[in-house]
């Protein structure tokens, strides 16, 4: 994705007014459906940046998740900040949440890595649940109110979904930028080889704490939209689940590319809804997909396009290698030099 | 005191079904690097069998007969021959990300293809207290750690008195090594998911009685079995045994001594800690830093 | 007078192997310094407990006069301290070009700079130019994975250069490399460290590669440094003859 | 405002075909009149959730078989809960989409929380099975039970703890869900009004497994009696592990405690239990016998008080439809307050109910005691208010 750039930010770009007037149509339902999708879309992003590109397996999205649902509907119903105010607050609680949570990767990886925010995600829980003069406990936060921007009430299905588009919109422009960035590429080589990236003078700790900060704070972003869309929160959508849906849905969309979030939360949670005629086979039918994809494609359904993508240029390679054997002789063509010296370059 | 002991006991049941499901857990991934999270699901479908053979009017025998049959076919031979064979060269999690879908189908199948609802389960044991040191203890407690204890002994001498057993663990702790050796990997891949099988199965019959059998009973057992292989270091069957009788116990006497409430966090959190001070677990093999 | 590199009583033990065991030696300012041992004489442990890898258990490393050890490989690196692995190292999803901006970028500005600014880090031209010199112009935008052996050979050594280095250690450099090629790599290597200023220790196998390379030689043999000195004397050493036959 | 016009359309639309069918309209007569049932089929409720479904799909079928309401059949559509808000949200803001005439469930009272703005806004009456007290207290016009509020159970059962029991001390067990914990704040006052000593006040999870930490907490807080507020199968597993632990006090419960499915999944371990049930199919009334045989001979097992639930919560439909004489949702919910239905008049509704203004119900209960692995009734407890 880093060789071709542009394609992500057009594609994005094309997208946006087709999702703008295409679900004008829909009813309320259709309309909290497609919304209740970009709200995730942006949890699997986040997950997507420390999973898909930083490589560090965590099961702690579902907590954000919640932790930015709890920060809005706490700071939008008790102490009565208006939505942005709280949407602000609450990604920033969940960045700063997150750099903590991102000290103990520093020491575990892979499975411990796992367990270890597997653990913070049953205590996220259990607070949500058990601390009932903060957030309601079982009884969870009622009417969360909707937001009013400029004057205008955003509170009806269709204004409210746009909103969230373009919200979801602002988010994936700003990680399609940070993933271009030099950042990016140190959080890939972070993934795929933090030994030699450490050699390179890569900061891994730094960029391992970021990686973690910025997913989580992608997960608060969510949070902070899911409750004003659900304008009811309790613990039970927060549960540990959660984090294993979040961790599925990426990786069958596809981990480390930019759209496999957008593609991995249709089906987690568009395509239960369309199976609802189904009655209780929809988890199973749900279940069997995402078996067979990563059975056919283990990196995920966008990863089946980046396969065959790179099919294309090693074959490419290969000719280009046929063409010039490396010899550092002269005999190679094109333009080389035989000096470092700036100004050298001809 | 009293109450102590009788906690400890209880606790060591608890952990005794853990340690079996942790076991097995363990063996599969050190042979197969597979991190199964149906692990749970392999420990609620047994019993589930049963009744569905009991239901279709079988003897006790036979359903018991039938369903630990059908289960070591589909979930030993079947799980490793048509799931983790094919994905095992495309890694970890890709293969982990399978296991989580094939629970959720275990799972929904058993719902949907036999009851939403929690069954009453035959039980091997009669109800019953012992008097014990003066402390009234549960004999079916005691019995789920005998059998336990007996069940890992069993695996521990197969592993270490027999043949098969000593190349199993050679397999087990470097599969690179043992091919080269000559040793029939893939064959002993195979007994290790056998034999995780019929750990779940042993596991299964155990707890049935008590939790009832029920779709979701995998739930909570499949994710204790998964802490307790962590804590054990993931690569130690006395780990996962250590592990798995351990967070038993935590939990229980959490329950009693620390907080109700918070009784789920308790062991994480005490287990976090360890694993930050000590990332190799319990009695895993220390790494050198590498970055 | 300081030296750039300056090792002096370094000891690594592994329980009770001594894998290190006092090792002492300095690297003068634009020397190519070669690193030879039999195999498990010490040499890669050396190289890890030099680099920040591994910890040594006693004794110090001093870059500049400064003392290094116990810092981490990217604080080191930052410092002008390079390298270049045995197996080889590079990003194969990144492509030739982007492989090289990933090995200058840490060095140029702050992290915020990095991520508001250009998405190269205005360091096209050096790549391209480092590019161009180990002669890799027509597969600048294959990703590295697509390269052969030998390719992805030139493009770790030139990842190694892009910061402009004090001092690059280089892991058997020519290990798996065609004859042909060697006489050019080490004319390219010579080359740089005319024109970078840089210091160089090499650990190799090839000993006519490291003869004809370096201009002092220290030897390594059970985790000691058996002798030191220039080529031609390295070569009539008959310690140095006896560690390498054997009996 | 989109739904509001919407729903003002359907209305006026569902009106115009109610007064044809009224008026012998024929070709419209078979036109279906649409219940959108919401309900727990997955997830924690599932139990409580498969028994209201069945009892609504009974219901439904009997008063098609005789001509459905108003000469209207019903279609019903179940949608699953997941026991979970968010998706309960998506299916109750599908029902309405789907305009439904009336929406039945949840039960679990987070998914109702989440969800009935929804019809409230789209001014669609929603009859749910939640026991929990807070969601008739927010003066929602649209929202009805159709089992006691606990807050109203919870002073009886007390009274049963002080006279009958007489208990000095007792242990409180409950789930920590939002019915447990509803259950146990409106339980532990009453205990104390009373005088009665709270021993143990003891927590435990949905789902939870493995009670024998608990039942041993409890064995030692050696109180006269032991009150348990859980779900079904957890009872089930609490009371095996109390038998198990060899607890000899006498166990009190809430409805769900003595459910049909408690008593067959505990047990040997179920005898002795007693307390307080809102509803039950052996309890003396004789619409209940014949609705606990019909359910029985259809699905092959006894119902519990949620089956009951969804049954008469389409009856409620049908009777107060008919006192309306036509399909109009909000004269529905007009009628619904303060409308008392008898068996004498539809037998349909098992039991004399009557709706207070907030959208509780007001009806008989029982005091029952496990004997033989049967619920037996001790005494019939009247309505708070008749």
């Amino acid at each position: 994705m880093i060789r071709r750039p542009d394609a992500n930010l057009l594609i994005l770009l094309a997208a946006f007014p087709v999702l703008w007037f295409l679900p004008a149509g829909l009813k309320s339902y259709g309309l909290y459906v497609v919304s209740l999708w970009l709200v995730m879309s942006i949890a699997a992003m986040g997950l997507n940046l420390t999973l898909g590109y930083a490589g560090l397996t965590s099961l702690a999205q579902g907590a954000f998740l919640g932790i930015g649902a709890y920060a809005t509907a706490i700071l939008t119903t008790k102490a009565g900040w208006p939505l942005p105010a709280a949407f602000l607050a609450s990604s920033g609680l969940s960045f700063a949440v997150g750099v903590l949570l991102g000290f103990p990767a520093l020491r575990v990886k892979h499975h411990y890595l796992a367990f270890v925010t597997l653990a913070f995600t049953v205590v996220v829980f259990l607070v949500a649940r058990n601390e009932q003069w903060l957030t309601g406990g079982v009884f969870g936060i009622a009417n969360i109110p909707r937001p009013v921007l400029f004057g205008s009430d955003l509170g009806a299905a269709l204004p409210f979904y746009r909103l969230l588009l373009c919200v979801t919109l602002v988010l994936a422009l700003a990680m399609w930028w940070l993933l271009r960035s030099p950042w990016g590429r140190a959080f890939l080589a972070l993934r795929e080889n933090p030994l030699r990236a450490a050699s390179l003078g890569i900061d891994i700790r730094a960029y391992t704490l970021l990686a973690f900060a910025i997913g989580s704070a992608y997960g608060g972003a969510a949070g902070s939209l899911y409750a004003p869309l659900v304008e009811f929160i309790d613990p039970a959508p927060f549960a540990l689940s959660a984090s294993f849906v979040l961790l599925l849905t990426v990786v069958a969309g596809g981990a480390g590319s930019f759209f496999g979030p957008f593609v991995g939360a249709f089906f987690s949670y568009m395509l239960p809804e369309l199976l609802r005629a189904t009655g209780g086979w929809y988890l199973i039918i749900y279940a069997a997909v995402v078996l067979v994809i990563v059975m056919i494609s283990p990196t995920g359904l966008l990863g089946l396009i980046e396969r065959w993508r790179d099919h294309r240029s090693q074959t490419r390679a290969a000719a280009a290698r046929a063409a010039a054997t490396p010899t550092l002789g002269a005999e190679a063509g094109g333009s080389e030099s035989d000096s470092l010296r700036k100004g050298a370059t001809p | 005191m009293d109450q102590f002991l009788q906690l400890i006991v209880a606790g060591l049941a608890t952990g005794a079904i853990y340690a079996l499901a942790a076991i097995g857990f363990t063996l599969v991934w050190q042979t197969s690097q597979t991190i199964n999270f149906a692990q749970g699901e392999f420990v609620m479908l047994p019993a589930i069998l049963v009744l569905v053979g009991t239901h279709a009017g079988l003897p006790v025998w036979a359903a018991f007969a039938v369903a630990s049959i059908a289960f070591v076919l589909l979930f030993g031979f079947g799980f490793k021959r048509f799931l983790v064979e094919p994905m095992q060269r495309h890694g970890v999690l890709p293969l982990a990300i399978a296991t989580m879908a094939l629970s959720v189908l275990v799972k929904e199948a058993a719902k949907n293809g036999f009851s939403a609802e929690a069954q009453p389960f035959p039980s091997l044991v009669p109800d019953g207290m012992l008097s014990l040191w003066g402390a009234a203890l549960s004999a079916r407690d005691l019995a789920i750690v005998v059998v336990a204890v007996v069940a890992i002994v069993g695996l521990q001498l197969f592993i270490t008195r027999t043949r098969t057993g000593r190349t199993m663990q050679a397999t087990a702790q470097n599969p690179t090594v043992a091919r080269i050796l000559g040793i029939p990997v893939e064959r002993m891949i195979l007994l290790t998911f056998l034999i995780n099988a019929v750990l779940a199965l042993v596991a299964s019959y155990l707890v049935s009685p008590v939790y009832l059998a029920k779709f979701s009973n995998g739930e909570s057992i499949g994710l204790a079995a998964f802490i307790a292989a962590i804590v054990g270091g993931f690569n130690q069957i006395r780990g996962a045994l250590a592990g798995g009788f351990l967070i038993g116990l935590i939990d229980n006497l959490t329950a009693a001594y620390v907080s109700s409430a918070y009784r789920t966090a308790v062991p994480l959190v005490v287990l976090v800690v360890v694993i930050l001070v000590k990332p190799e677990g319990l009695l895993g093999r220390k790494e050198e830093r590498t970055v | 007078m300081t030296h750039v590199l300056e090792v002096s009583g370094l000891k690594k033990h592994f329980g009770g192997v001594k894998a290190v065991d006092g090792v002492s030696f300095t690297v003068e300012e634009g020397e190519i310094l070669g690193l030879i041992g039999p195999n498990g004489c010490g040499k890669s442990t050396l190289f890890n407990c030099i680099l920040g890898q591994l910890t040594p258990t006693e004794g110090a490393v001093r870059l500049d006069g400064r003392v290094i050890t116990g810092l981490y490989p990217a604080q080191l690196n930052r410092l002008g301290v390079s390298r270049t692995f045995q197996l080889l190292q590079v990003f194969p999803n990144l492509s030739v070009r982007e492989n090289l901006i990933l090995a200058g970028q840490e060095h140029k500005g702050t992290m915020l700079r990095r991520l508001f600014g250009a998405r190269d880090a205005g360091l096209t031209p050096d790549a391209d130019r480092m590019i161009a010199f180990f002669r890799l112009q027509h597969l600048a935008d294959q990703k590295a994975g697509g390269l052969s052996y030998g390719q992805q050979k030139l493009l770790d050594a030139a990842m190694a250069f892009m910061a402009g280095p004090r001092l690059v250690l280089l892991d058997e450099p020519a290990g798996g490399v065609n004859l042909t090629m060697l006489e050019n790599l080490k004319e390219r290597l010579r080359t740089i460290n005319r024109e970078l200023g840089a210091t160089f220790v090499v650990i190799e196998h090839n000993m006519d590669f490291v003869m004809s390379l370096c201009s002092r030689v220290v030897v390594m043999a059970e985790g000691k440094v058996l002798a030191e000195g220039s080529p031609a004397a390295i070569r009539n050493d008959p310690a140095v003859i006896e560690a390498y036959l054997g009996h | 405002m989109t739904i509001r016009t919407l729903t003002a359309a359907a209305l006026a639309a569902t009106a115009l075909t109610a007064s044809l069918a009224a008026t012998g309209g024929t070709a419209l007569a078979a036109d279906p009149v649409k219940l959108i049932d919401v309900i727990e089929l997955s997830g924690p409720g599932a139990p409580a959730g498969t028994n209201w479904k069945n009892g609504v799909d009974l219901a439904v079928s009997e008063i098609n078989a005789k001509g459905g309401i108003l000469g209207r059949p019903i279609a019903v559509t179940h949608y699953d809960s997941q026991t979970n808000p968010g998706a309960t949200r998506a299916a109750v803001q599908r029902a309405v989409d789907e305009d439904a005439y009336v929406v039945l469930g949840p039960i679990f009272s987070g998914p109702i929380s989440a969800s009935m703005q929804i019809t409230q806004r789209a001014a669609v009456p929603q009859i749910v099975g939640g026991e929990a007290s807070a969601f008739t207290k927010q003066g929602n016009p649209y929202i009805f039970r159709t089992s006691l509020n606990q807050a109203d159970a919870m002073p009886k059962l007390a009274n049963y703890l002080r006279d009958e029991v007489k208990a000095k001390s007792v242990a409180v067990v409950w789930v920590n869900n939002d019915f447990g914990k509803g259950g146990r704040d409106s339980m532990i006052p009453e205990l104390q009004k009373r005088g009665i000593q709270v021993a143990a006040d003891i927590p435990t999870e949905s789902g939870q497994a493995d009670f024998a930490a608990d039942a041993i907490k409890v064995k030692n807080a050696n109180a006269d009696a032991i009150f348990v507020y859980l779900n079904e199968e957890e009872s089930a597993r609490f009371l095996r592990s109390a038998r198990q632990q060899g607890i000899a006090k006498p166990i009190v419960g809430e409805t769900t405690l003595l459910g049909a499915k408690v008593i067959e999944l505990a047990g040997e371990a179920a005898n002795g239990v007693k307390g307080h049930v809102g509803l039950l199919v052996d309890a003396p009334k004789p619409g209940f016998a014949v609705f606990g045989k019909k359910y029985r001979d259809t699905y092959g097992f006894t119902s519990d008080h949620n089956g009951i639930k969804g049954y008469t919560a389409v009856y409620t439909v049908k009777t107060i439809t008919e006192r309306v004489g036509k399909f109009d949702r909000e004269a529905f919910a007009k009628t619904l307050h303060g409308a008392r239905i008898d068996v004498a008049q539809e037998p349909g509704i098992l039991i004399d109910t009557k709706w207070l203004e907030n959208g509780d119900v007001d009806r008989e209960s029982f005091l029952v005691e496990v004997t033989d692995g049967k619920p037996v009734v001790k005494a019939t407890l009247p309505m708070i208010n008749p």
